[in-house]
């Protein structure tokens, strides 16, 4: 694999452990012209926001931003589907000239009176921040004439990263949540559930173990998501956030200004989501009944799990994988439960990671594993290639890299339809992993035949 | 039999509602995935190369790279000019391609960058590399107008006007054509059609390949395949152009830079411009010109597909005779759709696309016959909702029973409860997407196949009987 | 994940309910129809070419004119023969055919009428036309061995052993190929692929052309197309022969007569027997031994083919990993089938056929690999109530997710909630049955793209959200 | 079209009307090698019984009789659906050398057990014939154990023509019939509906005016039919015999035994179905309301279908239509529906008709139409194709002949799933004519395309 050179630029963004010593740089923009996985701050901000199901969610721009989002996230809802409608002030070249103020307001007030929705989110895109349209001053205009909050998400693409888009969202949402007059009124052993997007129904599960250990929920953001219930966010003793990073944001401020405190977990795997229901438990100590049922409900869902965990786990020992997902915090949950599985990992990256999510992960890893910041497809061919993986975890843009070098993929981002969270979760990420890896279409992939002179690319 | 005129009023609303179109940039990525050793660069933030990347994706079940100069606030500033070049240059350093396409988003169009001016003080090329712009912001028209856009301004680019002819040999009559936006069983049909009558062509873009690889021994770069820049570069010696699509060639007609007019204007390339081959007429008229300008009779392989499909529909006339459909998606597609449509009998109760084209109508109406345009509600600028609201506002003898078009009207089919067949681009929720054929005979066999198959299989699965024989 | 060893008690009855096989004389019938100007006669009552015209055209969608020797009381009483040379000469005069293929009924056969001695009288043939009889009572044996056992008495019949071989050209190496029951567009690819490995064909049937031609101008007593006599009767001088399916093979081996082993042990044709190529395994090996006879490279278009669909496999694995499906049709089909769906990952849970060889296990034990066989349920002379009910009797996580056969498993498929995949003979529910591909890298594209989609149809439908994704 | 020769033997079984005197030879069996359009005795036999949706129909021989005849006709249930199912002895090598009687029996026993059926219906095919089973025997022995009506339907192939078959299947319901050992007794103004299959619903649709005349419909033979039903035909005051006589046999019967007299009609276009309600309210005149009451449907029932008629009359005005159907009484039928169309009849010609139907047929047709006797496919492509004909009304095996032709067509047969008759079934036979006929696709069709010279058959 000699044939793919690296950037030289991007030299100190890949990390092979115990070659060098660890100096990753990370945290920057990306790199122009490299193909970055990453997306955009606009993108950040409707991940975060895209499962509150009853809200109006109007993409102020060009049609771009709106078609290429429509639809494209498996957050379900108990009720209301207004998130899964793509709507879009499609801005013309007049609108460009004239400013699109005008038709943002038209459009929000017939899309109100059309669906009736408990908020409204306007997304900012690029051309927004440059037009200069006051789309704070329209949102107030609209809230006031038709009584529902309406709020402008600062997520114009080219103002930072993906990163800075989950904190225009956490904005957005604290704006929602101070909305709520009422007085504040701690519910005693009570949480919010931070950054779970009720991916394939996870928020279910979840939501279905709090309330096996008798801890009330008082919102989740945004899975299933309500705009009532996310205002009521103000009231939960604890805030339980999951995912890298996508939420702390709010979290920090919810801490800051009402007091709730927060810790940080993850649902994936049998390890990290026994120790995050464990720690919530712990955090309730005042009422022992928690801990006591959610050590009784740990050990009933782990019971139920292991036979069918370890009968993979024999197709599966020894094979190799490559990671690379948005948040290292994923990542790191990812590597633990392929140990469950007897997997090995050999190449770890994210899009987004910090020095400190690095360090964590180089502890993780065995020798020579790779570890890459913001990487693009020629590195992440190059490296799972060379390092002979099974298996690909990541998203879609990762999927056709994975395949093209016949390696097997588990889709592990939004996209999925298939809740990969708590016991149950990991049963079938097991299985969608066994069933990828056990395929015997890898027999006939160029990569996999013998003797390597059969060429594939011809 | 005649029903009196359908129900017309289409609502309207200022939003766009689930969009039945994609912006400017698509199309010309498109495009240069389509040219041998491309490598597309977008002008503006990251989130629109990894959007599209994704979408493309999606359909394609490729790899699809496209770089990005990646905008930040302080580019918005000050002018995008250094992003670019820092952008093109690890482009090429990176991928060593023939040829990097750029194209602009609407962030960089509207902060004014002079693209043109930068990429000739680096005199349109890079280490060998050439640099070809075009100009897709994506307030203006949609990916289709970014495709056509992209494929004269690479025609442009390579086919200067003061180029002097070097040969033009009498025996190699190559042919140029510019299919539009088809599928890569479309364009891996359309050479084949081509090698049968003995002729050479020059297909812009030609993705087939790029887009429909197979697996790999090393990781590649840029994948194999495309129309070669040497190829592009000797179209102004070509004998002729042919290029597809009724709304572009009436575009055309008003003075619209299409590639076929370019090498037409500059260098007395005559020109054809047909419909797309979608069903039996628009193809036997595809063949037709073809076999006279390749002076080569309709290869007899043709032949026989032609009596076979004519013969096919005659067998399954009943099943689709007086069907109302709804069609949508690009405009060309839907109008080349529709003749097909009409020329088994089924009623295009519903011609919509989100293309924004004055031409749409137009161009129904040439491809209609007569008797049916009166029972047809033709609208561009169209977006999902709207069609879904019109269809169901429709009197239920006039609703369509079918729906053919790309993969995204699914919902809207779902929530009518009305069968639906999946042509076009994108197709995102089955695979094979990029293998449907839609032209030639063989295309028009597989649709119709399709199309009796899925008014069938409604009838069986709906009845209380479920017969064994149809 | 290996299941323990499923369910695999089979329930048992006197009586057949939803036969999953014909009766022999169709598929003698169905051979005849693959020869050029051959006429079928059927030596027994009216009813039953009748019945199997309506059978034939209801896959077909084509005129299939089988004649009848219409048995009245008396002929059963006294004998056929009279009857049969009325017929004989009828069809001669009516059709002018340049064969008639006489198929006995059960009728005629255990009347004990013996139509080898009346041929004889006739001198095997009637004004230039060949009279070939091949016997067929439908008491012994399925449709499929009234097919080979047609082709071997056309073989043997136009081959006899004293025939002087007139020449033996080194330059045409013809080789012969034995398909079996393969539809019609199998059949256009097959010659297609002999075509571009520069390699003559015979096939013997081919009723390609014959059982899917044009809309006539004028009508045609018999179609156009089929193997010419001319070709048969020079299948002695081909240098190789290639009989396609493993149940076949097995009983070749055990010393039925196949028209390959006839041309062997007559004039020393050699023949290789190999399943029928479904897949890209078995394509390989088709292709393999077609490079190695006609001494040339694998043509670059099949390469093509070839990888483009490994890549398909990659980028649908996951849809059909571990998949279970239930295969019906005939041994042959269904033996070339499981191996098919084996190698892209689907548990051939239930392997089914209403054939009675003895051979069925053995040749599923010698495709399978040995990790799947403990998984598989394999039955012949199995019916469709039997099949349904082996089914739905299997534990729910041992249950076929997919039902992959020809269209008479619809009931049970509606029953059993299950999707199904229509492939195989006949298609009566659906067009374009004719026209399904099977065979070759391209046969294993459509196949795995068509599964894929049933599957990914099913999850959408069922799905209470719809998503547009998969 | 020189290039088609008749058969001589085949000459007096074409007529064109005004060309020879008229001398129609019919009621023969077939020619052999002829490649006639008729079938067997056993399908004469399958049609008439096959209906009766919970009798158990056991197919007695090798398996092809069964296999070719599973649920191939359209008659529907509105209840059981075991006629659907073939079932078959599926005789093999050592039953015909040892006879098949004791594999009869268990065969029946076993499926009597499985499917609890009101009846049973043996069908003996050519070979039973041949190798002797007494199957009369084996039925008496489990119509003992069982209890249950079991019954021989002698329908070996080879022993006459399909009308032998609807004689064999009348046996077989006579028997049936017979076999109700209660004391007759005569419900006043009602009727057994005789020959009416209920293909696409037709039975009920031809139920319902009957009700709405005030007539009692006390079985119907065999449409939607029951065993027990049937057991009751002999208290009706009246039969009404459809079709040219596929039950007419029974009708004589019933009229010889019980003494009940029957009429014969048609249902199918608005004439006949209004002359068969009619003739049937005439019969019971001593209940008057009936007369008054079929009055008032027929009109109600012709209003309603005359517009949709007339707007595809204007279509169909002129063209010319073949017909080549079973029974001639059909065709007498379509004539006249025909005509309601606009359409003229330029072929005309049955499988079975008779001298007397022929000369009928003779006196409806215009000059230059041509009447067949037991027909082939070169005859009917010749003469359909000489007469121009626009459309072709047959069954599947008529179907390619028109279609290789590029003539319309309609599928008059029992394989069709629309219901036509009566007056709602005229709509539907309309709109299928008009369909076809108007179709756009016959201008691509090699005959009807101008310069002929573009030849289709390449």
């Amino acid at each position: 694999m000699t044939s793919i050179s690296v950037l030289k630029q991007r030299e100190k963004q890949i990390y092979q452990k115990g070659k060098q010593p660890f100096e990753m740089t990370c945290e920057t923009k990306s790199l122009a012209g490299a193909v970055s996985q990453r997306a955009c701050v606009f993108c950040g901000s409707r991940v975060v926001l895209y499962p509150i199901a009853d809200a109006l969610h109007l993409i102020h721009g060009p049609i771009g931003c709106a078609s290429y989002t429509w639809d494209i996230r498996g957050a379900q809802s108990s009720g209301p589907e207004l998130h899964r409608m793509s709507f879009s002030t499609d801005l013309s070249e007049t609108d460009i000239i004239y400013g699109g103020e005008k038709k943002l307001k038209k459009a929000l007030l017939e899309l109100i009176e059309k669906y009736s929705p408990k908020a409204a989110f306007i997304y900012c895109t690029c051309i927004v921040g440059i037009i200069g349209d006051d789309v704070d001053a329209v949102c107030r205009q609209v809230e006031k004439e038709t009584n529902i909050p309406v709020i402008a998400v600062h997520s114009e693409g080219f103002k930072g990263t993906k990163k800075d888009g989950y904190k225009a969202a956490c904005d957005a949402l604290f704006s929602l949540i101070e909305r709520n007059k009422a007085p504040r009124v701690t519910i005693p052993d009570s949480i919010n559930i931070l950054g779970e997007f009720n991916i394939g129904g996870e928020t279910w599960i979840i939501k279905k173990y709090y309330e096996a250990m008798g801890v009330k929920v008082v919102s989740v953001i945004t899975g299933d998501g309500r705009v009532d219930e996310v205002m009521q966010a103000r009231n939960a003793a604890l805030n339980v956030v999951q995912c890298s990073g996508s939420v702390t944001h709010l979290a920090k401020q919810m801490e800051k200004e009402y007091g709730i405190p927060f810790i940080r977990v993850s649902y994936f795997g049998i390890e990290d989501t026994s120790d995050a229901l464990y720690q919530v438990a712990v955090h309730f100590k005042k009422t022992p009944e928690i801990l006591k049922k959610t050590r009784e409900l740990i050990k009933k869902e782990v019971k139920a799990i292991v036979p069918s965990l370890e009968t993979m786990k024999k197709d599966l020992e020894g094979k190799k994988a490559a990671i690379y997902v948005g948040g290292a915090f994923k990542a790191f949950s990812l590597i633990k439960a392929l140990k469950t599985l007897g997997m090995e990992v050999v190449l770890a990256g994210s899009q987004t990671g910090t020095k400190e999510d690095y360090e964590v992960l180089r502890q993780m890893c065995n020798e020579g594993t790779v570890i890459l910041d913001d990487s693009n497809p020629l590195e992440l061919a190059k490296y799972s290639v060379e390092k002979d993986a099974d298996l690909f975890i990541g998203g879609v843009k990762e999927r056709p890299i994975a395949y093209k070098m016949g390696i097997g993929f588990c889709d592990h981002n939004h996209e999925r339809k298939i809740p990969l969270v708590g016991f149950e979760g990991m049963v079938n990420f097991a299985k969608e992993v066994h069933g990828t890896v056990t395929s015997p279409i890898w027999d006939l992939v160029p990569r996999r035949q013998n003797p390597i002179g059969k060429e594939g690319a011809i | 039999m005649t029903p009196s005129r359908p129900y017309k009023e289409t609502p309207s609303y200022t939003a766009t509602q689930n969009a039945c179109k994609l912006c400017t940039p698509l199309g010309a990525s498109l495009v240069f995935q389509g040219i041998e050793g491309c490598v597309p660069l977008l002008h503006g933030s990251q989130g629109c190369s990894t959007y599209m990347r994704r979408y493309l994706i999606s359909h394609f079940k490729e790899p699809v790279d496209i770089a990005s100069s990646n905008f930040t606030e302080e580019t918005a500033v000050f002018g995008g000019g250094a992003n670019l070049k820092l952008a093109i240059e690890n482009v090429a350093r990176q991928y060593a391609p023939s040829m990097i396409g750029i194209a602009t988003t609407c962030l960089s169009e509207t902060i004014g960058d002079d693209v043109r001016l930068i990429l000739n003080s680096m005199d349109n090329s890079i280490n060998g590399t050439a640099l070809v712009h075009v100009s897709t912001p994506s307030y203006s028209g949609t990916h289709v107008d970014g495709f056509h856009g992209a494929v004269a301004a690479v025609v442009d680019r390579f086919n200067p006007a003061d180029k002097r002819i070097v040969y033009r040999p009498k025996k190699k009559k190559t042919i140029n054509l510019f299919p539009g936006m088809l599928s890569n069983e479309d364009l891996r049909h359309l050479k084949d059609i081509f090698e049968d009558f003995h002729t050479p062509v020059t297909i812009l873009p030609d993705y087939s390949e790029r887009l429909e690889g197979p697996s790999w021994q090393e990781y590649q770069a840029i994948q194999k395949g495309g129309t070669t820049l040497s190829a592009i570069e000797k179209m102004n010696v070509s004998v002729h152009s042919m290029e597809f699509g009724a709304v572009l060639a009436l575009a055309a007609e008003k003075g619209q830079a299409t590639a076929g007019g370019i090498l037409n204007k500059r260098f007395g390339v005559s020109c054809t411009r047909l419909p797309i081959p979608i069903g039996v007429k628009a193809t036997d008229r595809f063949l037709d010109i073809l076999s006279q300008i390749s002076r080569r009779p309709v290869p007899e392989r043709y032949k026989k597909e032609k009596w076979r499909v004519v013969d096919t529909y005659v067998d399954g006339n009943k099943y689709v005779s007086k069907k109302r459909a709804l069609i949508y998606g690009e405009e060309d597609f839907v109008v080349s759709m529709a003749g097909f449509l009409a020329e088994v009998g089924i009623i295009p109760v519903l011609c919509a696309s989100g293309g924004k084209s004055k031409t749409f109508k137009a161009a129904l109406e040439q491809t209609l016959p007569e008797n049916l345009i009166d029972q047809v509600i033709i609208q561009n600028d169209m977006d999902f909702t709207c069609m879904e609201e019109t269809a169901a506002a429709m009197p239920e003898a006039l609703r369509p029973e079918l729906i053919i078009g790309n993969s995204k009207g699914y919902a809207m089919a779902r929530r009518l409860k009305i069968p639906m067949v999946r042509v076009g681009f994108p197709i995102h929720d089955r695979v094979g997407g990029s293998r449907i054929l839609h032209v030639g005979y063989k295309g028009a066999q597989q649709l119709f196949d399709t199309i009796v198959n899925a008014i069938l299989t409604e009838k069986q699965t709906e009845s209380r009987i479920g017969y064994s024989y149809m």
